[in-house]
């Protein structure tokens, strides 16, 4: 920890005139070189947290320290950090090329190096020929990608990147992941980015930090943080899942309302009650009934998205969110019955409900 | 020296804030102190001063130009004629600003320019020029009069000039370039999309106008009128060319203190009162913004 | 010639085209018989303003002569502006009459503009002899007056002795002459000015000054006729005085001896059509009658207590304003 | 197109037409005034001629007080921009005890009449011996252009987004860069906006001007003002449209340029 | 067709000023209560088309029909149609709940039932309590959803959402999207909606329409598009794929330069060059080499997102990529040695190659 690049210690922001805490005693820290997603809902912190970090806002209480030394006391412009605005904050009376080397004439680097180093940092955000245009000229997905190139360009030693892809489509959207994924683990650089599409925090980080409301609900790797979640938040809000509560019967056995009993791996002493879930791409169809952890049930509705179906299953008084595989064989139909199983290692625990 | 991004005082850049700030404020309020801060409290030394030279240089203090202000009846009435005056004018040059403004806010057309500048090109016009030319339009023989004798829809002359009316509809025309700037850049609310959200959900022309961008612009249209009330409350050479002199207003009367009875005292008491109705009319104006916007 | 006498002397005074004559008439003939006297002409727009520069310049005066209205000249005097002029110095003081000299030589009258009614020539075939062809009905709305300054105090009087009354006793018989030329009036505040509504055909008389309406009459093709009533007039009288604590009194009063002079007063008198004040000066016939009217007129002529009327200068205003122009 | 709504176009821009014609209804007159042969202003003229214009291009006095006003005018525009600009920062993004009232000082001005103001400022300049000089009238004119300069300056201050100038700080720039860099030229159509109307205000103003320069330092209001003392003739209307002619051209100079409307 | 609720002929659409259509002679149909997504990358015309069935631009030639008739003489406000801006465009000087009544208003509905409609509609987008908020006080998403209920509680016959969605993060993106579905089903409504994600369209949508520089490139159900993309931009636009051109040896089998050969099913005459698509998830983990259609190759890349593992596997000079369920068993690692496999019916013909 004491190595860390980065030390975030129990950050606090207030705004002036707001009652509660938009960042609340937010603690983390990232090794060189690792790439941290900051995931949360809207209006959760995550913003403030990359401005306080750039010395853009100054915290309220907490300490952000660079290879151990507090920064406070370091200007915005000298902390060497790139970062890529939620809205592009390109500068609009240069064209692209000026925006992307601008930091580069502010390091006072010359001009022939400076236009070579433009150039290739145009050809990695896929820019080249758009050079020389107005920032005004070019659609959305155009200029945040030039804000990443600008902020790439002056090879900082943190990159801070708030939603760096959003207005980008599908397509292009995974291509930049991974060309930044790739600038990163190049250059080793360590990278802190904001995002609200879990799955680009899946994909591209190291690791995730899952805030709500300004606290920090969990940190840990894209796995931990699926298949773990240590909170009921951090469950509901990565992937989707169907929920239970359940009393433990014995160990790795609940017995949930509605439902038979359902086995689980995990931690839960006996007699209390747990908080379990199950991830819709766990739910299989099962061979036949009876099984352990199977559910026969209606389908209620039937989403197609291409790669998978998604299938709501009444059982009961309760509805299984299952995505199945669209080549898994035959396929159910909305009515149709289907038979589901789960594989106890599966049914996770997400908590404890109080008695 | 940007102050940029040093909004807050625990910034990293905070050290330098305070002189900074200083450096920002310092040449520009000095030149207002001068010529604005100064000359007030000159003004209001003077309107407590005796005699001509008092007003100059001090000396004694009396409340006598107040007593003269407050006691005299012929001040009230001149008093209430300045606020309707001004009143009549800015509600008129509101409402024919208005169309014009709202054109120049939206036309696509290539002369946008020119005509923005056609609409401001009045304020360059020595006032007496200008007010010839009205005098030119309303008067007895003028062009008006003349047509509607020529097309025998009377047989009199109507009495269009030398009195209010003329003052009123002078200085309408003489303050609606003020309007309708004020109103241009209060438009900024305005967006097409608004308005073809609204004609989506079913409003009409008539409804877009009323219950979308009448709202929307209302700001910059109290904003002109309260520009163009101030300006017309303290305006002299109009409603004294214009009124023929009949139109005794507040403004009128501190132009003949100030240089035909050299009555200094008295000029700057009447000034002062002027401040006075200005301020009470802005606090009722702030007022009326607030609950516009809450 | 005499270069004797070295200096610098400044002078404030009116603007326009009594400017150009002054400096013409008086100033440049000056220079050439003083060449140690340097002078400089300084326009102002008016009394007003002259009076609020030489009441700033008080403690370090930079103007050394005021040429100025007289009711204002009197006002100044009351704050103590200006300086007394030393008779031995200033010899020509003795040509000068009593009225003239005013608050004890320290402003001295040096020429008068006639108040007079203005026609036009085109519409007004019988020009107006009296003053009270001025309630005529005929002339309804067809009169431009500017009576809110020194041409409604000085009229007046003249409208009081029509009544024969007695301007020093009261000035209501004059207001109630007055309140029946109202309803002829047009316009109170002639648009641009006096003259020019005269010439545009706008109104058919004007009350105005009579030395910009001979020039005018002169220059631009007799549109403008002048009527001086035979009753006689009265003019506005414009003073000179010797600003106080001047730094160039000496020379300033060498200029003063000249300017009031017969000989500088004759030839002013001549260009620009206003009125001499110098008693020792004799006016050619053709001369006068254009200043002052027919021989009637010229006899009738009449002169104002000027320290009586600047103490009711505002008040007569005032009651102008309120009593005729406001309720009409 | 419907009908009635080609109908409700025709309308509207009758009604456009209209008001335009009565906002320059005077100034057609003179403008048609400038060309009479007379020597006073009377409609309709009697013969046209450009004899007017010749006369205001051979005015001495109008032609080098045009210079001044235009030598004024410029200092003015430029010195109201400079401070109208710092200004506009330390209020767009300070906060600081007192903004209230510094605001205030600077609406206040649009409020006052300039006849209130003119004595007082012939007042406070008198002392300082800058009567009738430079100095002088630039000072005058700046309490009076000061605050619309300030405002068209917010106004694109406003529009500018901090994050820019965030971003140029993220990237390296120290402030005095950011300033230079960034924030100066983004504002600048509020420059140009505001000393076009700084120029335009001092260039025009009379009021003021009156009480502070005679000679040395008139401006071509005040000669105007004092030509129109003794003479009233169409070489002012004559004026008038040069004038008029040069200004719309400015402004339509900017617009082309910049976009005044937004800065306004 | 002929009693199709919404009828687009051969929209054209040349903005003034511009060289090339936006819209260049579009032509579909939309049965009553069908919801169609417009799909396409940014800049491809799906706004302009959405503006001119509103009536807010005219076309530049086509015609559109509601039932049959043409509606260019309807002006927009009689068209009861109702719409969500891309930029939201609700009204900034009214409260949420008066925005969401307004078109109550125009329409003339009584007060007593407005308000009681209007606290249906913020219900229905989880906005209760907002009602007298004004819109400047509500986040990003919260506008979304106020713009939405404003356009759904006019009851409107044809419904046009542009990027209805895009700033609301995963999860109440999900639920809008369920909302939004549920009331088109419930209230028949027809619906177009644009948008440039495709999970999106494939979820909600009856159909698809893909969009490229002003054409359509293909119009059909999400499985139509997803499974059988008809030319090569629909194929890379939706859902990733590895392509291959190979040379038709035999029917069904194709010869790809550097693989060996490639079953698939679909028509292409023998001797012509095809262009062929693996969707990743289609590419399962084989059992043994030699297999038909299988791979074997090292893991260059490996992407963890929750669901799925996303690797890159390459094959000689080939880069292939493979989505597996987490879940599969033992999962491969980087640098490991897999072997693919993917069944004929799912290798898709995309195309033929000019020769
Ligand atoms: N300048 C500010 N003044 C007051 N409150 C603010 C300010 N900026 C942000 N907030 C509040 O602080 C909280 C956190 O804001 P922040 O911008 O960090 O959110 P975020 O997690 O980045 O959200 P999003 O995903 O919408 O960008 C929000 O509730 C917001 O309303
Ligand atoms: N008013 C306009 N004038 C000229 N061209 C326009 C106008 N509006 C749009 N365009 C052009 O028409 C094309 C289609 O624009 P449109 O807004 O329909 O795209 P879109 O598919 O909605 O894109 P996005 O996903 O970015 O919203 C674009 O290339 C755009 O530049
Ligand atoms: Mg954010
Ligand atoms: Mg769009």
């Amino acid at each position: 920890m004491a190595d860390h690049h980065v030390i975030i210690e129990n950050l606090v922001k207030t705004y002036p005139g707001a009652q509660k805490p938009s960042v609340d005693h937010v603690s983390f820290s990232l090794p060189r070189g690792e790439m941290l997603a900051l995931l949360g809902p809207s209006g959760c912190g995550k913003t403030t947290i990359l401005r306080m970090i750039a010395g853009l806002i100054a915290p309220t209480a907490g300490a952000i320290r660079l290879d151990g030394a507090d920064v406070s006391s370091i200007p915005v412009y000298r902390r060497n950090m790139g970062m890529v605005f939620q809205a592009y904050a390109l500068f609009p009376h240069m064209t692209v090329a000026q925006n992307i080397s601008f930091g580069l004439e502010m390091r006072g680097v010359g001009r022939a190096e400076r236009e070579e180093r433009v150039g290739r940092a145009l050809d990695l955000v896929k820019l080249n020929g758009l050079g020389d245009r107005k920032v005004s000229q070019l659609s959305g997905g155009q200029q945040q990608r030039a804000a990443i190139a600008r902020s790439l360009v002056i090879e900082p030693e943190l990159l801070l990147l708030d939603e760096p892809l959003s207005n980008l489509d599908a397509k292009l959207r995974d291509e930049m992941r991974d060309e930044i994924r790739d600038i990163q683990a190049r250059t080793g650089v360590t990278a802190i980015f904001v995002t609200h599409d879990q799955d680009e925090a899946l994909s591209m980080a190291d690791r995730l930090a899952v805030m709500s409301a300004g606290r920090l609900e969990q940190i840990g790797t894209p796995r931990e943080i699926f298949d773990r979640p240590q909170t009921d938040f951090v469950a509901s809000f990565i992937g989707a899942g169907t929920f239970f509560e359940g009393k433990v019967a014995e160990s790795g056995l609940a017995v949930v309302e509605g439902l038979k009993t359902l086995r689980f791996v995990g931690d839960a002493s006996v007699g209390s009650t747990v908080k379990l879930m199950i991830r819709p791409h766990r739910l299989l169809l099962a061979n036949r009934e009876g099984q352990t952890n199977s559910f026969t049930g209606t389908v209620e509705h039937i989403v197609y998205r291409g790669q998978i179906l998604t299938l709501n299953v009444r059982c009961g008084d309760r509805l299984l969110q299952a995505d199945l595989p669209t080549h898994a064989g035959l396929l159910p139909e909305k009515g149709g019955t289907v038979t589901l199983a789960v594989a106890p290692e599966d049914v996770t625990v997400v908590g404890q409900v109080a008695a | 020296m940007s102050a940029a991004a040093v909004p807050s005082a625990g910034s990293p850049t905070a050290g330098a804030s305070r002189g900074m700030l200083l450096m920002l404020l310092l040449p520009g309020l000095a030149a207002l102190v001068i010529t604005f801060l100064l000359p007030l409290i000159w003004l209001l030394r003077a309107s407590f001063a005796s005699s001509t030279v008092g007003a100059f240089s001090g000396g004694d203090w009396t409340a006598q130009s107040y007593s003269t202000v407050l006691f005299d009846p012929f001040y009230w009435r001149v008093t209430w004629n300045t606020l309707v005056l001004g009143f009549n004018v800015a509600v008129f040059a509101v409402i024919l600003s208005y169309p014009i403004a709202l054109f120049l806010a939206r036309t696509e057309s290539r002369f946008r320019g020119v005509l923005t500048a056609l609409a401001v090109a009045p304020l360059l016009t020595s006032s007496v020029v200008r007010t010839y030319g009205w005098m030119v339009i309303l008067g007895d023989r003028g062009v008006i009069n003349s047509t509607l004798q020529g097309l025998s829809l009377t047989d009199g002359v109507i009495r269009l000039t030398n009195n209010s009316f003329g003052a009123t509809v002078a200085l309408i025309e003489i303050l609606m370039p003020y309007a309708i700037l004020a109103m241009l850049s209060g438009f900024g609310r305005l967006n097409a999309q608004l308005e073809e959200a609204a004609a989506m959900l079913g409003a009409n022309r008539f409804r877009i106008f009323t219950r979308i961008i009448l709202p929307l612009s209302l700001p910059g249209v109290l904003t002109a009128g309260l520009l163009v009330f101030v300006l017309a409350i303290s305006s002299f050479v109009t409603p004294r060319l214009m009124g023929g002199g009949r139109v005794f207003v507040l403004g009128t009367e501190v132009f003949n203190e100030a240089t035909v009875t050299l009555n200094w005292p008295l000029a700057a008491a009447l000034s002062v009162m002027l401040l006075v109705l200005f301020s009470s009319i802005i606090l009722l104006y702030q007022r009326a913004l607030r609950a516009l916007e809450t | 010639q005499d270069a004797s006498i070295r200096g610098t002397v400044n002078i404030v005074g009116f603007s326009g085209v009594f400017a150009d004559n002054y400096q013409k008439f008086i100033i440049d003939p000056f220079k050439a018989k003083y060449p140690g006297i340097e002078v400089t002409y300084q326009q102002s727009k008016n009394s007003a303003e002259t009076l609020a520069l030489l009441t700033l310049q008080r403690a370090d005066p930079k103007i050394d002569i005021a040429l100025i209205d007289v009711a204002v000249a009197i006002k100044a005097n009351k704050d103590g502006i200006f300086a007394r002029l030393d008779p031995a110095r200033v010899k020509v003081l003795e040509e000068m009459p009593a009225w003239a000299r005013l608050d004890g030589d320290k402003a001295v009258a040096f020429s008068q503009d006639n108040l007079a009614i203005l026609y036009n020539t085109d519409t007004v075939k019988q020009p107006p002899t009296s003053w009270n062809d001025l309630t005529d009905p005929k002339y309804k709305g067809k009169i431009a007056a500017k009576l809110g300054d020194t041409r409604g105090v000085i009229l007046l009087p003249i409208l009081d002795k029509l009544a024969g009354a007695d301007y020093k006793q009261s000035i209501d018989p004059a207001l109630d002459l007055l309140k029946k030329i109202a309803p002829n009036v047009s316009t109170w505040e002639p648009a641009p000015d006096c003259y020019a509504v005269i010439q545009s055909g706008e109104v058919d008389l004007s009350i105005c000054w009579n030395g910009r309406a001979q020039y005018l009459h002169d220059s631009q093709g007799g549109k403008i006729g002048v009527a001086a009533p035979k009753e006689g007039s009265i003019g506005q009288t414009n003073t000179v005085g010797l600003v106080e604590n001047s730094r160039n009194a000496e020379a300033a009063q060498v200029f003063i001896n000249y300017a009031l002079g017969a000989e500088a007063q004759a030839t002013f008198a001549e260009k620009s059509f206003y009125g001499p004040v110098n008693t020792r000066v004799k006016l050619p016939d053709a001369v006068a009658a254009r200043i002052y009217g027919s021989k009637e007129a010229q006899a009738a002529q009449m002169s104002l207590d000027w320290n009586f009327v600047a103490d009711k200068y505002s008040a007569w205003i005032q009651r102008i304003n309120r009593e005729v122009i406001a309720l009409n | 197109m419907q009908g009635n709504q080609l109908l409700g176009r025709i309308a509207w821009n009758a009604l456009i037409t209209l008001l335009y014609l009565f906002l320059l209804a005077p100034i057609i007159v003179v403008f048609i005034i400038s060309f009479d042969t007379r020597q006073y202003l009377a409609f309709p003229p009697e013969s046209l001629s450009f004899g007017s214009y010749v006369k205001v291009f051979q005015n001495i006095k109008f032609i080098s007080a045009f210079w001044r006003s235009l030598i004024i005018g410029a200092i003015v525009g430029i010195v109201a921009v400079s401070a109208g600009m710092l200004l506009s920062l330390a209020l767009a993004r300070y906060r600081f005890r007192g903004k209230a009232a510094v605001n205030f000082l600077i609406l206040a001005p649009f409020l006052v009449p300039h006849i209130v103001l003119a004595v007082g400022v012939m007042l406070v300049i008198a002392p300082l011996g800058l009567l009738d000089s430079y100095p002088g009238i630039v000072l005058a004119h700046l309490g009076i252009t000061i605050p619309y300069t300030v405002r068209t300056i917010m106004m694109s201050l406003m529009a500018v987004d901090i994050r820019v100038e965030e971003a140029a700080l993220v990237h390296g720039a120290p402030p005095r860069m950011v300033f230079w860099r960034i924030t100066l030229p983004l504002v600048r159509p509020g420059l140009i906006a505001g000393g076009v109307i700084a120029f335009l205000i001092s260039f025009d103003e009379a009021t003021i001007s009156l009480f502070i320069v005679s000679v040395k330092a008139s401006t071509l209001p005040t000669e105007i003002y004092h030509y129109l003392e003794y003479s009233t003739d169409p070489q002012i209307a004559a004026l008038s449209v040069i004038l008029i002619l040069i200004s719309v051209g400015v402004v339509v100079a900017v617009e082309r340029l910049v976009g005044l409307r937004r800065a306004l």
